[in-house]
């Protein structure tokens, strides 16, 4: 065991600590700064290396070396200090990343310099009704018509689609291939003719999700990351990057401080609800959790840097648990505070803003979202432990409800 | 011997679901969710005409003079349709307070008025029930001051029933009390807070023991609630899941999908078998009452937020959006988990009834 | 809700509670009575209709009409008492009910005057090493040689084959038929030359089960019940009687009693167990659900009454969530205990002759057996939801090993 | 940064496990359970050719030197393999007690022998740790009175250390000690009842927080020991469920079997990244270190029984028998959860560390 990162990392996170000390106040906070605050305080981040930091700078960014252990400096102590670290979302997240290992390089030329800015929105057009885990069975299509692709008929569960200006999504452009040999990856921009965004309201009461549906929708034939037929390839790339930014056991651990002092803030009966054995015995287990995965991500990480061949059941285990326990968390969060518990929105007496009630299904739809916990469990047994996948099956019909009359 | 629902009581059941499935359809749930007050009341009154309001009022006073079991029947109806109705409060814990600890005054004043559908009452009992915050009731000269918090079925009332923290009942005219309504996660029943200034107020003849009796038969009924929308989300889950295709295959025929919709029953049966005899045993068992109204409560408070989350799982990304209005049992289920005490609390008192407690 | 049994039955269980109040002394009690006092006992429970109570006269029982309510009266107030109701076992559970739904007369004559004194016991000759979960893949086989059946190799998890003087089994008699109609159902004297019994020690320390070899052992062709070929139908009945008998809430019951007395009597640090609210709480959990199955019960009980078509699912969910319920009452109570919890067999300071630690390991042996907790599921989503089946699969072959050396 | 095993620590987890795996295989683990003193001498001895004796011993008293960590990477080996050996009190809690506790003539007096392999003491902190009943330790006169239980590493000992309930730490030798073994369900270890009548025993100089470092050091070992068993029983049933057919299909392609699987190693990885750092703490984080050690114990106590009862049904009726052993993995989960306390009792004890209790 050694945990420390060694002296030129402690050099790195005091530079780290005197940036946000000299700085921090400028940082966008909560819902009140405009957009133009969090345009330059993105700019700032990618200045000093704190956002796009090993973008090369010919597409704009700061063009460090991948170091894991400066970026969880970053991470660690703009965590610690709560100020943003800069835009995200899936086009820093999940384009930029694919562009620079699959792009050609006018897509990275056009595309990465304003996507890290925060200047280019991005949107991912991967899920269909139908398909739902079963990402590879999709079926909009795109068919070429001279110099361009025609795009029919619908994505959803489309995040941001209603504010991204471009869309990076997965079609079908060979029906006849298998299933996954026939999908291609293109990038499309959302001011296209055609292109009509229909708002999910999400159980939270927000809308977050859409459904985008594609009527004849023209873009060009260079619109296409690697090649024909490749999309499935070249999405993975992305899916990977995608995995890996679900779960943050530093958040999780804040968000566990948070609920102490809500025991210690909340009463029942004249009592600190902190005071009450049952409560608090729950508390500790929940603790024992936040411990635990905060020390599993330390040894992910470790495996990172050492590639410790032993880690990868520590890292496909990340998904589930994290998701899981913040989900607990928030459910802890809620029935400390009983009735109050129950308030939302703009209603008189709202604790935290209504943030344990919202958390609570917005976790659940991290829970879902991104390969459902039966699915992150088919993956630990399959990929993780080796364990024999299901026998095929044969095309199972859904049973048709019995035509009334008639023959 | 008959464990379960009498032919009268399925009767009861079947014309209150067969009332809710034609009127009060997901549409217009969420019309009514949304604050459309004429959908709500014309929804109510329609359940009223079934004879809902005189449930628990004695025959003497016009109603039907039913029990705490037929209430649990009732509720256990509402809560699977989510049924945008005052009911809990109203029509079972305010009728029962008058009748067991009102005087023969407050009883004529108010019992057939109930029972015809013409009047109305809120019910704040949280005071007495766990009270957060530095809220309190005081009563001095005839007059109430204080707050009360999470009255249930808020809104158009005519008259308020609080509790103080010893378990004295109050009746207090609703033209006294400042109510402000509270924004609950579930928008299908009303919650207020109440703010008293010197109040004229009733106090009701009956002692501690009849509020108590009062509070266990609305945590029996919020569990009768909860088990009907724990049973609502379950069935719309088997029902995705036998609809549904994913690779190729109905997911209802993946082990995994399988195996959490067992999960789900294997807790609701049981659970349902509880709250029946709880509820029974709060016209039947007083021996028993308070025992049971704890752990029905608390057990359908575990399972329904279990059953709650399962049922969305196996809805995926729909259970997750509006679309199917998945969420309006999911916030239900969580919404009576807590409405009158947690879990954590209704074992404590459990421990307490049982002499448990150092 | 109607939970009063009527005026009829409330005199019968005056009647019950004074044979006991009479007799009971005379019933056996734990591991210190003689075989004769406990094959006593079991005559007078005949003679006086408290076991063997609808079996016909003519057959060695007490000849009543069934009555369910009567049933469990006697159950009740024996349980209540603590007295015992008389033997059981395989032979009275299983055999019996067979016979008299299956059998020949000269079968029923012959073996159901026995067993149900207590005279003949028997062993349950059904599972085998290959077959597990899947009961009816059985290949121990049965041939003819003239008017002899003879049977070759082994059953396993056959508990009792050591005191037992018969055995009903399961053997395939036709090969060539589809796999649940090749099973025919045999009655085999223990004694037969070539039936070689091994015993099976249990993790709980105790030989239980055993391992029963079969070499060429020879039975009289009509030892069988039912047709040749009918076995599994056969053993269906007797199935669904086993099922039945493996739960009782009462039992359950009184042991969460126990467990409360458990907590009044132990200390931690000079504080009473009781007294802790963190184990409180979780005692109170465990009582929500002993009541819940307390009550599932009763409704069971009225479904049978009243043939209620809506408590399929309440039945089927008995053997999953009681055994489940009893594995984790045993473990608090070895909780409860703490370090003292671990003691075992004749250990100094050893609490209620470690039944806690024993009944741990007992249940979670129900859990397993009869139909494990996964199998359980299936059944409940399947039989009782109507969930569609698994799509077949193709036979499987275990991943061969690598060959050393060689090509 | 390394969050982990360093080359150094795995070939010391190596060499144990490859000793462990030739010479403590599970028929000899069979004998030494069922009374066999020569073959638990001769695993032992092999053992401490390793070095194991003097882990925690300091060089200058002949000893490596090694922490805590490294101790919880031999634990984790033990435990793998149901050891059937002392360790967590002969060579890791005592040599630990005289090395922070002791005075100069106790630690000359014993850390060589130990190191060398030629004493061994057991270690009974009950008094200390959880008392149960009536027992208690009383000292006076230079001499110890009184009973304590559970002492671990129990059997042929030289001498004891024993703690009374103010956390005074003693050495008692052998021969002043009436020792009744107890017979626990987890036969690869002893435990015992110590009788001490006008015992002469020789306090050491520590505090209270030395025996706290103490009884931390022996949570974090056994927490480490059930990582290794659990480990261990995942192990087996993923390789079972990898062979066994049924209907036709190993059971390991049924998702029910998978995700079982997938449920202990979700729990398993992150409750031993817990234990690395709860071990490491005890060397490197005094201000964490009895935090941790509360939690990685509580925490693979439920766990580890979570685990020990999942392997044990994908085992079906094998898991249930003496056949494969299983059991031996079972119990010794079983007791690890125990010894110097339950999960309840250790969450109690961080709630105290962290200032939280009222």
């Amino acid at each position: 065991m050694d945990l420390a990162y060694g002296p030129e990392y402690e050099t790195f996170r005091l530079e780290v600590r005197s940036f946000i000390a000299e700085h921090g106040h400028k940082a966008p906070r909560g819902g009140v700064t405009g957009m133009q605050a969090v345009l330059d305080w993105q700019a700032l981040l990618i200045e000093h290396g704190y956002a796009a930091r090993t973008i090369p700078r010919e597409y704009g960014g700061y063009g460090a070396e991948p170091d894991l252990l400066k970026s969880r400096i970053i991470a660690e102590e703009f965590g610690r200090a709560r100020v943003s670290t800069g835009m995200g979302g899936q086009g820093i997240w999940m384009l930029v990343p694919t562009l620079l290992e699959l792009g050609s390089e006018a897509q990275k030329r056009s595309y990465i310099p304003p996507t890290i800015r925060g200047e280019m929105l991005w949107c991912q057009g991967y899920s269909e009704p139908n398909d739902g885990s079963d990402l590879a069975s999709l079926t909009t299509r795109a068919e070429v018509d001279r110099d361009h692709w025609v795009i029919n008929p619908q994505k959803i569960w489309t995040s941001t689609a209603q504010s991204a200006d471009m869309m990076f999504a997965l079609v079908r452009t060979e029906p006849e291939a298998p299933k996954h040999q026939g999908i291609s990856y293109l990038l499309i921009p959302m001011d296209t003719p055609g292109i009509e965004v229909r708002p999910l309201v999400q159980m939270t009461g927000q809308p977050g999700f859409n459904e985008v549906f594609f009527t004849d929708v023209r873009v060009p034939l260079d619109n296409i990351v690697g090649r024909r037929g490749e999309g499935w390839r070249v999405a993975n790339a992305t899916l990977s990057y995608e995995r890996g930014s679900l779960a943050d056991p530093n958040a999780t651990r804040n968000r566990f401080e948070e609920l102490v002092d809500l025991m210690r803030a909340e009463t029942l009966g004249g009592r600190r609800v902190i005071e009450d054995p049952a409560m608090r015995d729950r508390l500790l287990r929940l603790q024992s959790r936040v411990l635990a995965m905060q020390c599993n991500d330390l040894r992910v990480l470790s495996g990172q840097l050492n590639q410790d061949p032993d880690t990868l059941l520590a890292r496909l285990i990340v998904k589930l648990q994290s998701t899981e326990l913040r989900h607990e968390l928030e459910a802890m969060g809620i029935d400390v505070m009983g009735e109050l518990g129950l308030l939302y929105d703009d209603s008189p007496r709202l604790r935290a803003q209504g943030s344990w009630q919202q958390n609570y299904m917005f976790y659940l739809g991290m829970i879902i979202g991104g390969g459902t916990s039966q699915i992150q469990k088919n993956i630990i047994a399959e990929r993780g432990l080796g364990m024999p996948r299901e026998p095929r099956a044969e095309k199972q019909q859904a049973p048709h409800k019995p035509a009334q009359g008639g023959a | 011997m008959r464990f379960g629902l009498s032919e009268e009581q399925q009767l009861l059941r079947d014309s209150v679901r067969r009332y809710l499935a034609d009127q009060a359809q997901l549409d217009r749930v969420r019309l009514v969710a949304d604050g459309d007050e004429q959908e709500a009341s014309s929804i109510l009154d329609g359940l009223l005409n079934l004879g809902l309001a005189g449930l628990l009022v004695p025959e003497s006073q016009g109603g039907l003079g039913l029990g705490a079991f037929e209430a649990a029947v009732v509720a256990e109806a509402l809560g699977g349709a989510v049924a945008p109705v005052p009911f809990i409060g109203s029509y079972a814990m305010a009728p029962l307070a008058l009748n067991r600890a009102g005087s023969p005054a407050q009883q004529e004043a108010w019992l057939p008025r109930i029972a015809a559908g013409d009047a109305r009452l809120g019910v704040a009992l949280t005071e007495f029930s766990g009270a957060r915050d530095g809220t309190a009731l005081r009563y001095a000269g005839g007059c109430l001051n204080g707050t009360a918090l999470f009255a249930l079925d808020a809104g158009a009332v005519d008259a308020w029933l609080l509790a103080d923290s010893a378990g004295q009942m109050y009746l207090v005219e609703s033209s006294a009390v400042q109510q402000r309504l509270l924004v609950s996660i579930d928008r299908t029943r009303r919650l207020a807070e109440l703010s008293l200034d010197q109040a004229p107020a009733e106090p009701l003849p009956g002692d501690r023991a009849d509020t108590e009796a009062v509070l266990d038969l609305g945590r029996v009924l919020l569990a009768a609630d909860s088990i009907g929308a724990a049973q609502a989300m379950l069935d719309k889950a088997v029902a995705y899941a036998g609809e549904r295709q994913q690779f190729g295959r109905l997911i209802g025929s993946f082990q995994a999908v399988k195996h959490l919709c067992a999960e789900m029953v294997a807790e609701l049966e049981p659970a349902r078998a509880l709250v029946w005899y709880a509820a029974y045993a709060q016209d039947a068992l007083p021996a028993e009452s308070r025992l049971l109204a704890c752990h029905a409560k608390a057990h359908t408070g575990e399972i329904g937020r279990f059953i709650a989350k399962t049922a969305t799982e196996v809805h995926g990304g729909m259970g997750f959006t509006d679309m199917l209005g998945l969420h309006y049992w999911f916030k239900r289920l969580g919404a009576n988990r807590l409405l009158l005490g947690g879990p954590e609390q209704l074992r404590s008192e459990a421990a307490q009834v049982q002499g448990w407690l150092s």
